[in-house]
Parts: C-alpha cells; structure tokens; sequence
C-alpha cells in the first residue's frame, strides 16, 4: 500500500465515520420531524392542481420549474453526445 | 437504532461509491462508482420522506384522509435520477472517446500536463 | 453626477482616485521623457554603437535571438525547484487523485467544524 | 406597451426562459442557415442582457424582488415555502450582470472564432445552456433549484470543454471536469437532502430561517461542511483547483471565457450558503468559517502564481492564474466572514469597518477577475486562431502582425496583475488594506502573489509579443473584426471601470456587499410578505 | 453492429409493440397512477432500444437518422417551454397552471378519488410534452452511441 492509498483510506474513514454518526443522529425511519411544507401539498394538491398522482402534481405543478431543469439536463445530455460523435471534418 | 438502518445503507452506498471512485484504476468502475454514489443521495432523499404505515401519495383508488408519505422527496428523486442518466451518457461517450485515443481505460491514461 | 464619477474611493485606511494618479503619471512621464531627450543626442545610429557585441563571435541572425519563455526566469525557477517538485508531484492529473483532494479538504473540514 | 410592461413584469423567468427557448429553437434555425444560426444566438443573449439590466436597475433601486413559478396566488403562506421562487437582491443581480457580459462576449467571440468547426448548431446549443444554468444558479433562491442549475451548468461546459474531440488532452479534461462536478454536486444534493430531512424546506429563505430558531445541530454541521467544500472544488479554490488549469487550458478559448463565469457562480453559492442561508448560525463553530476561507485563499494564490510561472501552455498559464485570482476572492470574503461571524459581541461591523471594505473589495474582484482573466482568455485564443500555435516556447514576435491584439493583452496584463490605473488595482487596494488589520501575513501574501503574476505576464508578453519576427509567423494576420470587437468590449470595461471605481463600488458592489451582509434583507419577504 | 438472429428479431417485433404501448399508458396517465412523462417515455425509449440492439444500429440508421430526432427533441421542449409560457399569457405567471378548475381539456378537478382522466391541467400536457422529448432523447443517445461504437470496430 503506498502513500497515496494510505492517505485515501485515512481520509476515507473520517468522512465514513462522520457519515454513519450523522446517520444515526437524523429523526428515526419513518416519522419525519417537520411537516410543513409536505403536508400543505398532501391536502391541498387535488383542488389546486386538479390531478390525483401527489408526485406529479409536485413534479409538474409546485416544481414545475425543476422539471423544466430536468428536461433541459437532459436536452443538454442529448446535445453534447450527439456533440461528441459528430464528423469532425466537413 | 434499528431504526435507522435504512439511513445506514445510505452511508454504505455512499462509502462503497467513494471507495471505488478513489481505488478502482479502470474508468469504468470509476463511473459505476458514481452511479452507486447517486443511488446512495437518491436513497437518502426518497428515505426521507417515508412515514410508517404511509401509501403513496396518490388519490386514485384512495380515501382523502389516508397517512401518504411526502411527495417532494419523491419529486426530486426523480429529477435527481434523470440528471444522473444524463451525467453518466454524457461520461460515457467521453470514454468512449478517451478509449479511441488511448486504446485503454486505466486511469493512468489520463495524465496531467504538468508532469 | 459628475461629482459623482470622479468621487475619490476610500479603501478603508487610504484612498484611491485614478484619475489624480494618471495627471501625477502624466507630469512624472514628461520630466523622465526631457531626461530622455538629454541622453538621447549621443546615441547614433548605424555606427557600431548599436551591434551587439558578443565576445568576437559571428551575430545571431535576429530571430534565432528570440528568448523563449521556458528561459525567462530561469534563476527564480531553478532556486525554487523544491517547492516546484512538491507542487508538481501534486499535479497528477489523475481523476481519482482529485476526488481524494476533495475527500481530504472534506475530512480536514469536517475533523475541525464538526468535532470541535 | 401593454405587452413590454408585462414582460418587464416576468423579466426574473425571462431571464431564464429566453436563453432556453433560444437553446431549443438553435438546432431548427440551424437547418435553415448556419450565419442566422449565429446571429440568433447573438441576439437571444442580447435581448437576455437587456432584461438583465433593467432588473438590475429594478433591484438597485427598490430592494430585492421574489418571483414565485407557478402561482400568482399568495403561495408564500407565513409557515411554510411551497413554491420554487426567484429571489434576486443586489448581489444575485450583480453575479448575473457578469454572467451575461460574460456569455454575451463569448457568444461575439464564437461567431469568427469557431467558424471553422462542424457541430456548430450543438455548440451554440450548450453554450446558451451553459448561459442559463449558470444565471439561474445565480438567480435562484430554491436549494434544490440550485442544484439542478449547477448541474446543467456542468454538463454543458464539460461537453464544450471536450469539443475539439480529436485532441486527446481535451476530452480528458471534460472528462476529468463531469467527475469532478459529478461528485461534488452529488454532495451538495446530500446535505440539501439533510437540511430537508430536517426542516421540510427547500427554499433559501427559509431555511436560514429555520436555523436560526433551532440552532445549529450536528447534521446542520455536516451539510455546511459538504457544501462548503463541493462548492468551494467547483469554485477552484485549492487544493482542489486541478481541475480548473485543464478544463480551462483545453476548452475553446470562447468557453473558457465562460468557464469563468460559471466558476464565479459557484462560488457565489458558496458566499450565500455561508453569509445567508447560514448566516444567523455561522458564529456558533468554534472553528471560524471565515478563517478556513481565508487559509484556503492564501493557499489557492500561492499554488496558482507558483504553478503558473511553470507553465509552457498559453491558456493552461492563464488559468493557474485565474486560480490565484480566485484566492483573492476566497481571502477578502474569508476576512470579512471572520467579522460578520464573530461570536464576540464587541468586534462588529462598526468596530472593524474593514469588514465592509473587504467584502466590497472582494465583490469587486468578482467582476475584476472576470472581466480581465476573460480578456486575457480571449487573447490567448485570437493568438492560436492566427498561429495554431499554443506553446509559450515556439510563439514571438507577434506584435508586429497582430497590434490589436497586443494592446488587448497589455491591458489585460495590466489590469490583472493590479497595476494602476486599472480596475484590478482599485480591488486589489480594497483586499491589501482590509486583510492587512486582520493579520498583516495576509496582505503581504496578497501583494507578493500580484508581483508574482505582473512577473508571469511580463514574461508572457515578451515571449509572445515581443522579441524579434520570427520568420514562420511572417503570413499571420490580424484576427477577425468580430473577435477584435468582443475583445474591444472587455477592454472598455475595463478602463472604465480602471477609471472611475467609485462608480461601479458606490451604485453596484456596495448594495451587493450589504445584501451579502445583511440576511434579513433576504428574509425579510417570508415575515412581511412579498 | 449487425442485427442478431431471426427469433430475437421476430420477438422484439412482437413485444415493441406493447411495450410501446404500455409506455403511452404511462405517460397519458401520469397524472392519475403512478408515472409519467418521464418513466413512460423511458418504457417506449427501452422499447426502441430492443429494437435497435435487435436489429442493428445500422438497420435503424437507414430509417431514421439523429438528425430527425433532434428536431424531435426540440419540438418536445419548446412544447414544454411553449407550455410555461402560455402561463404567463393565462395565468399570470411562469409555469402557471391555468387549465385547472376550468372547462376546458383536463378542467375537471377529481372528487373523492375518482379516476376521471379530464382532469389535471396542463400537466397531462406537459407529460405528453416530456414523454415525447424523454423518448427521443434517450432513444438518440443510445443510436448515436451505438453507431459510434461499431464504425470503430469496422475500421479497426
């Protein structure tokens, strides 16, 4: 093992370590401690936005925009492969 | 404790990403490495929003005053999935590429200019 | 306005207006350029004033005497090539190398602000 | 009139719809006409730049301004945040005023400058992509928006990065480059996720909000540590700057232009994540955050100047100069850090006003190094557009063909090695005289860092520049008039903002330092409405 | 790449079809059951990929070529984009939802979990939206992959 493995495995355990502690302190599995802002969607998202399916109401509607930066993600995934492989000469 | 095992698999995702991204030499690994990394961050974020004994947050099928687990989680896992898709066609048509050049995928390939 | 645009900024302790500095550069320039003009009547040129003198040897052609930047500082760089080394030894330009960089500024990060 | 004002009215998603209607709409124009593909993209930007400005003077004049996606209804409820919204104060504005001037040029530039390629309809493409993630990173005050952007900004510029796909270093520098802002973005989707888990907010706002009622809990640490140093690895600062020399160094010198700008946006999410969303709880560590910038600034500058008096490459020497520039950066908001998040009472803002002076100071270098690492980018690549030549060791004498061109550079020397009368200095004053009264160690660095790089680009300018004609550069020619105007423009800003720098601090980088200071200014919507 | 055997081809013939279908089931329902633009189109974009790894890239490519796709692509965006904009133009804002609570398409507003498809706003549409862009865009990228792929393996 050189020097660099050494370090990487040092450095590798104290974030492992302050992961798993961090971990072990959130709110236990299945009752999350604040419910502000998913509870307002729950109630409100039919007569608001008019669809039965919670997410896609978040996904289209309370987010809409995230999902227009989700599309755009991938329009620009599709751009920069197609980008890549072009024929370089004209 | 028992309880938060599921966190825990989200920390040994993470880890298990990161050991590879650092020791594996072949560029390939190095991008599953990620992936798994990304599972481990979407893991968290869909982990997050789950309360016991909650369905899914849909009405079709479902009485108004049912326990559902959080929408938002859900959400940006799957804006944070798509993103990833993208991310790893994008790194794997640079491999692709990296290989046409070099003929080989060991990290030591891509050397600096400064050496 | 114009009060406005030419408003001295005050930088704490000092100050700094340019266009004070540019009428003071102006006036410093013209006293160097008379200075100049001095000297300047005993230089002629095409006399043998103006070759280089290279220890009796043959004149370059002029762009072989170009000096190239790998030359320039070449004192600065040789007295300082430990820390070169050390840095250059940092520079792997391997992509794994870079994320352990992350992982050890992480841990460095997480060892002061999280624990103490 | 009716329909401007309404569009003034939107201008906040205008911002960030224009460019992206302008990306979808690039590959159709481009089946038509490749020269108004390029004209259209020039446009976009520029229609983009005017409601860039007129928000800013909105802003400057009238405060921040929430634009809620969605809902004109009153979404913003006193408890909670459910929507995505903008919020744009003095400084978000300020950020975006570099990103368009920045994308706005590059787009100029690109029109000669890339003329030769194939692809060009993708080009054109991600670089209005790269435009908008990189403004909407700016402009957004949604965590996990933030992300989103951060992440189109990074796939976009990785793959323009790796757009000479015939030259190998290239395309590992874009591959290099999406690892890297893979990880760390990935990090900074996790500790959103743990702020989430532990407040179910996502908006900016209300999460500084929330901490500053519940205090500063273990996870709240981990999240900041994580943002922090993914931000600060996208951000270029040292130790982890790698990275950035070759992403820089092998992008078409347009995008590196760019380039910089979406590193400044970075560490724009960085400066608010730690002076806003963290800014009722940045005291409390024990560890001051302003100290580990400041450290990571001496180093950042160090490293760079040392590293780029090395370098043989024309562009990969810039960019380590770009890095220490960007320590300047890491150092004046670092200094200022330290005083605003002072657990001791009696050290304020008032008692050490060069707090202020510094964050201005940094502020102000912002835009400095943006405008004059960009020039000198620029420089570099009108110098391989005429010679096809990178290498410092086989260029010369190129000022007798390329005058213009030489001029540019001068003033880009100038500006950035912080020489007066131009701009660099008027910032680099700010830095040097704040930093000296927090330790005078830190302003001699900062000064020796600045000789150190007027050394670089002295030498530079005489191993290009300079020297005798060399007899394979005899047929170069000046560069195209397009590539010369986008030079043109740089360099006009730079004088006068070298000329007149109370203008530019008093009317736009003090509003952006005291929007920066001040994170009830930000918050000030949830609690009085919008 | 050349295609694979008769029996692969003949099933992915069979099977493209529902697959395809299911995927649209997906999308158009993505405001009801779980789903949505997204998954549905990368059911359909899986489908053209069976068939593309069943038949050989090249075979496809003489069908239909990245350049169409493209154009595909962009259309799917700039009705999503179109979609935002028209929020301003009807509801007063980005990203509004100003089909909701009126009679219009997908007006309804469901009662009591009733599965009622005219209902939604424009979310239904901005699925369709997404569907259409998700499955010419993952379907280009595995094309192109796949064509850049085997031209170096000919000329190898």
């Amino acid at each position: 093992m050189n020097r660099r493995n050494m370090l990487a495995a040092a450095f590798l355990t104290i974030v492992s370590v302050f992961l798993l502690l961090g971990m072990l302190l959130i709110h236990p599995f299945g009752s999350p401690t604040s419910q502000a802002m998913d509870q307002y969607i729950i109630d409100n998202t039919v007569e608001e936005t008019g669809a039965n399916n919670g997410v896609t109401s978040v996904v289209f509607d309370y987010r809409g925009f995230d999902t227009l930066g989700e599309a755009t993600v991938l329009f620009t995934a599709v751009a920069s492969v197609v980008m890549l492989f072009r024929r370089l000469k004209k | 404790m028992i309880a938060n095992i599921p966190y825990l698999a989200v920390a040994g995702l993470i880890i298990i990403g990161l050991y590879t991204i650092l020791f594996k030499k072949n560029l390939i690994k190095m991008v599953i490495g990620i992936t798994i990394l990304e599972s481990g961050v979407n893991l968290f974020l869909i982990t997050l929003g789950y309360r016991l004994g909650s369905i899914a947050p849909i009405f079709t099928g479902n009485s108004e005053d049912a326990l559902m687990s959080y929408p938002v989680p859900q959400a940006l896992t799957l804006t944070s999935i798509v993103i990833g898709v993208a991310v790893l066609a994008l790194m794997l048509s640079l491999i692709i590429h990296i290989y046409r050049h070099h003929g080989s995928l060991h990290v030591s390939k891509i050397g600096g200019d400064d050496q | 306005m114009i009060d406005m645009i030419l408003e001295t900024l005050q930088t704490g302790t000092g100050f700094w207006n340019p266009l004070t500095w540019i009428v003071a550069f102006v006036i410093i320039f013209l006293i160097v350029f008379i200075f100049r003009g001095m000297g300047n009547k005993s230089y002629k040129k095409g006399t043998g004033q103006t070759q280089a003198f290279l220890s009796g040897n043959k004149e370059y052609e002029k762009h072989q005497m170009h000096v190239q930047s790998s030359n320039l500082y070449w004192g600065w760089t040789e007295s300082l090539k430990w820390v070169i080394d050390m840095l250059k030894k940092m520079h792997t330009g391997n992509v794994s190398d870079y994320v352990l960089w992350f992982i050890v500024v992480m841990g460095l990060l997480l060892l002061s602000v999280g624990l103490i | 009139m009716n329909i401007i004002d309404m569009l003034l009215a939107h201008a906040p998603a205008l911002i960030i719809a224009i460019p992206l209607l302008g990306a979808f709409l690039t590959p159709l124009i481009s089946r038509v006409s490749d020269k108004g593909r390029n004209i259209f993209a020039i446009i976009i930007l520029g229609i983009t730049a005017l409601f860039v400005f007129y928000l800013a003077s909105d802003v400057l004049a009238n405060g921040p301004i929430t634009y809620v996606f969605g809902s004109t209804a009153e979404t913003v409820q006193s408890s909670t945040v459910i929507r995505i919204l903008f919020e744009i104060d003095a400084l978000s504005i300020f950020m975006a005023i570099i990103g368009i001037i920045l994308a706005f040029v590059a787009v100029l530039y690109s029109y000669a400058f890339m003329e030769k390629n194939t692809g060009l309809d993708k080009y054109y493409t991600l670089l209005l992509l790269m435009t908008t993630g990189m403004l909407g990173m700016m402009l957004t005050g949604d965590m996990f928006n933030f992300f989103v952007f951060l992440e189109i900004t990074s796939i976009a510029s990785a793959a323009l990065v790796a757009f000479w796909t015939n030259k190998s270093k290239a395309v590992e520098a874009g591959f290099k480059y999406i690892v890297i802002s893979t990880v760390g973005a990935l990090f900074v989707l996790f500790a959103i996720a743990l702020l989430y888990g532990q407040y179910d907010a996502l908006n900016m706002a209300k999460i500084a909000q929330n901490l500053g009622l519940s205090g500063f809990t273990f996870l709240d640490k981990i999240a900041l540590v994580l943002l922090i140093a993914a931000l600060a690895m996208k951000g270029g600062l040292a130790p982890m700057h790698m990275w950035l020399p070759d992403a820089y160094g092998r992008a078409p010198a347009s995008i590196s232009l760019l380039l910089v700008g979406a590193t400044q946006a970075s560490l724009y999410g960085l400066f608010r994540i730690v002076f806003t969303v963290y800014g009722d709880v940045i005291s409390l560590p024990t560890v001051s955050i302003g100290w580990i910038l400041v450290l990571l600034g001496i180093i950042t500058m160090l490293i760079g100047v040392v590293m780029a008096i090395i370098q043989t490459e024309f562009k990969r020497l810039i960019a380590y100069s770009a890095v220490a520039e960007l320590g300047y950066m890491a150092l004046a908001i670092g200094t200022g850090l330290t005083i605003v998040a002072n657990a001791d009472p009696t050290i304020t803002l008032q008692t050490a006003p060069f707090a202020m002076k510094a964050i201005i100071g940094g502020l102000f270098h912002v835009i400095n190094d943006a405008l004059d690492v960009g020039l000198l980018f620029l420089v570099a690549g009108a110098v391989y557009y005429a010679t096809k030549e990178t290498s410092l060791n086989r260029l010369g004498g190129l000022a007798r063909n390329m005058k213009y061109t030489t001029v540019f550079f001068i003033i880009g020397l100038l500006a950035v090695s912080g020489l007066p009368p131009f701009n660099g200095f008027a910032s680099k004053l700010l830095i040097y005289e704040s930093t000296y009264q927090l330790n005078p160690i830190l302003s001699i660095v900062a000064i020796l860092s600045s000789i150190l790089l007027l050394a670089i680009f002295v030498k530079v300018l005489h191993a290009v520049f300079l020297g005798p004609a060399l007899p394979k550069f005899e047929s170069v020619r000046e560069v195209p008039k397009s590539m010369l105007v986008a030079m043109a423009i740089i360099a006009g800003i730079i004088i006068i903002f070298g000329l007149f720098p109370n203008l530019v601090v008093s009317n736009l980088i003090e509003p952006a330092a005291n929007a920066l200071v001040n994170n009830n200014s930000y918050l000030q919507w949830l609690t009085g409405g919008i | 790449m050349k295609g694979m055997s008769t029996i692969v081809k003949t099933i992915a013939n069979i099977s493209f079809p529902i697959i395809t279908i299911y995927g649209l089931y997906i999308i158009a329902h993505g405001h009801l059951t779980p789903g949505g633009g997204f998954q549905g189109g990368a059911i359909v974009a899986s489908g053209l990929a069976l068939i593309a790894v069943a038949h050989g890239s090249s075979w496809i490519e003489s069908k239909i070529k990245e350049h169409d796709l493209s154009l595909f692509e962009s259309l799917g965006a700039l009705a999503f984009i179109g979609l935002a904009f028209f929020g301003i133009i009807f509801g007063g804002v980005f990203f509004s939802n100003f089909l909701v609570d009126t009679s219009m398409l997908f007006g309804n507003i469901p009662v009591g979990g009733a599965a009622d498809i005219n209902t939604g706003g424009t979310l239904p549409l901005m699925n369709f939206a997404v569907g259409l862009k998700v499955i010419v865009g993952l379907f280009a990228i595995v094309l192109v992959m796949a064509l850049a792929t085997h031209k170096k393996e000919d000329s190898s």
